[in-house]
Order: structure tokens, then C-alpha cells, then sequence
């Protein structure tokens, strides 16, 4: 499942939904990224997608991630619009039979949302609006999957 | 007839998210080039480093035909999560 | 929180619980590890810890891979005794600043938890029961750390 | 006096879990020959790859005095998760 909301979720409720009925898999990996408030340097973001590319360029490595970790089943969900520090701004659950590919795919999902998913985003805070661009950091966590 | 849409800090320096251009030039450049004319802001951000285009939904790379095309997104760098 | 318990639990309510609160946490990592019902060739499990010692002994590596990752925070919740397929049979949750270190953090200590911390797991199914012994695959993958 | 633990396997090769040996040998091989002395299975498994004691909950190397200890656990390989 993917999906874009512009309305708070809570990651334990994602959580509890994506492991029901699972009698095969044996391991559940999940990430969830909350918006920092940096000690009040931040107020709060903003999270701008491109409605139906958005979603359609995350169902495509998606696909390509559970194909290359062999997963039973993966879930993305992503904030839009504004968000307050402490909340949830992306849940990624991943279910395999093993651990390991659980983990990987999880990390790797999580290295392309950051820096190649259709995403844009700024940071409020009292100082004014900054547009927030990947890292060199995250530029190379992502290429560790090329 | 295109409908351009520009994203992120593309739309901070545009003033405008969303615009129409009829008729629709030739090319994808040509488009570039007649966004940024009155412009030279946005002209200098669209040209940046890491500027990528999406037309008609699908990820281009160097110049395309608009032929047919019904939209065009510039995205600057993509950072979600 | 490191926690043993013999009643079934639901880690979407400790991922609730475990990110309730955070406004300067960026990254919660989670992993569940649920019983297989291998196709009906395994009925239950059934595990058994060393009560004090087993809490002690994951606190150790708990304090240990706190330090090592600077994690803000980390849960390690372990069923004991009969556990059904699909069941939750461990939870464990890390959060840090950064996503690198929670999911690094997560991964070791469930490296540790699988072969180096005091359980001693059967497995009931048709055929009979058997104990599990770590694999070589899980002891190489604890040796990662060392 | 000391009470002696078996986890996991061990206990179903012994055929218990817990046993109070009075009086305390004063070592811990001492007392590994012990409780394997009338039970050659048990003896081979306790000798077994992967096998680790606690000494009053703490992981022992080698052999130890058991002067003042309390409790003795035999712990063959450990899995868990």
C-alpha cells in the first residue's frame, strides 16, 4: 500500500494493521520519520508532492524493492501539507520470512524517499522558510543501492 | 495547449505553482526558454544543478517533443522523509 | 523499557507508545519478529528465558548499543513461553536523531537477541518438537559487530 | 548448599529443571561431574559445544569456586527473537 495524507497518522495503528493475519512472514521491519523541532529552530515543515506522480514513482521502486529483497509485502505512507514537530512525516513497514531483507529493504526504501522520491520541503521556524535539499550524506546512502 | 508546473523553491522564485502556455512550443528547452524569458530569476532556477523535468508524467532527460504533451513539471532536488 | 512477558502483545501498541511524545527524535526504527506457521509444519512455539538474568543480560547489551549508536531511546519487549503462528514474538524499537543509527541499532540487537542472548527456543509441530540452535548465517551476523 | 539451574535442552536430556546439591562441590567442574556421575547423556551434553554456565548470574569462563555461590545455571546454545 501507498498513500499520500494530508491528515496526522499514528505509526503504531500502520504497525498493528500491517502485521494482522500474517502467519508466514517472520520478520516486520518498520521506519518512521518525525518532524524535529530542533529545540524550537523549526515550527514546522511543509511537504510538497506531485499528485499521481508522487505516488506512481514510489509504487515503481516499490516494486523494484520487493522484487530485489524478495518481501511479502511493503507499506509507504507520506505526509503532505504542513506538519508539526513530534509528528509522523513517513511510515515504511516492510515483511519478509527473514530478518535481514526486512532491515535492507526498510534502509533502501528509506535512502530513496530521502533524496529521489518526488518530495519537496521546507522548515518554518521563527527565522523564516528555508527549502531543505538532500545531504551529500543522504546523496550517498542512496547511491549505496546503485 | 501545456500546463506547466513548477515545484518547490521553483514556485517560491516564480510567484506562480501552476500556469498555461498555448500554443505549446516545439521542445522542452524551447519551454524553458519561454517560462524564464521575462524572468531572469527563474530563468537562472530552472537551469540549476539538479533541476529535473517530468512531462506528461514521465521523468525526461535532455530535450523532448512537446508534441501531444499535455504537461510539463520542473522539480528542483527531491528531498522527502 | 526491556520487558519479558508470557501474555501475546501488539507492536503497533509499543510503536505508539515508544513514539508518543518525541519532538526531537527524527528517526524510530521498529523490528517484529513474528512466529512462522511454516505451512502448518510448525503448530507453536515455545520459549524459555532465564528470569532475571535474561532482563539483565539484554539491559547489557541494551546500555551497550545505546552508547555505541547514541540512541535517544530504545524497547525490547520478548514473549515467553507458547506462542502461536503469527504471533509477535519480539519487539524492538530504537530512536535516534538521525535514520543510520536507529536502523543499525535495531539490527544489532536483533543480531544479539538471536544468538547471544539467554532464550532457548522448540519449536511443537505434526512430527514432534525440536530445539533451535542459531544458525551459522545468525552467527556471522552477530560477529558483524564485534 | 547450591541450587543448580538446566535451560533447554539440558532439561529434557536430564529430565529436570532445578536441583538443590547439598553440599556444595567447590568448583564448578566438580560439580558438572557431579550431576553427570548417574547420568552419562547428561554428562555428554553439558560437555557440549556452545554449553556456558552462570554463576550467581554471571557468565562464567573456565572453572570457578563455588564458595558462597548460590545458584548454578547450565545453558546450552542460546536463540532467541
Amino acid at each position: 500500500m501507498i498513500r499520500l495524507q494530508a491528515e496526522p497518522f499514528d505509526p503504531g495503528a500502520l504497525l498493528t494493521a500491517f502485521c494482522e493475519g500474517r502467519t508466514q512472514t517472520g520478520a516486520v521491519v518498520s521506519f518512521s520519520g518525525l518532524a524535529r523541532g530542533e529545540a524550537g529552530a523549526v515550527t514546522d515543515l511543509e511537504l510538497e508532492a506531485y499528485p499521481g506522480f508522487t505516488e506512481a514513482e514510489i509504487g515503481r521502486i516499490a516494486a523494484a524493492a520487493q522484487a530485489r529483497f524478495g518481501l511479502d509485502d511493503l507499506m509507504v505512507v507520506h505526509r503532505i501539507g504542513r506538519i508539526a514537530p513530534g509528528e509522523t512525516i513517513v511510515f515504511v513497514a516492510t515483511a519478509s520470512a527473514h530478518r535481514r531483507a526486512a532491515f535492507e529493504a526498510a534502509d533502501h526504501l528509506m535512502d530513496y524517499l530521502k533524496s529521489r522520491a518526488p518530495f519537496w520541503k521546507k522548515e518554518h521556524g521563527p527565522d523564516g522558510a528555508r527549502w531543505i535539499e538532500p545531504t551529500e550524506q543522504d546523496q550517498a546512502d542512496a547511491a549505496r543501492w546503485d | 495547449m501545456v500546463r506547466v508546473l513548477l515545484f518547490g523553491r521553483l514556485a517560491d522564485v516564480a510567484g506562480w505553482r501552476e500556469r498555461t502556455v498555448d500554443p505549446a512550443p516545439a521542445t522542452l528547452s524551447a519551454l524553458q526558454r519561454l517560462i524564464g524569458a521575462d524572468d531572469p530569476q527563474l530563468a537562472e532556477a530552472l537551469a540549476g544543478v539538479g533541476v529535473r523535468t517530468a512531462v506528461d508524467q514521465v521523468l525526461s532527460r535532455g530535450d523532448v517533443s512537446l508534441d501531444a504533451v499535455k504537461e510539463v513539471a520542473f522539480m528542483p532536488p527531491m528531498s522527502g522523509g
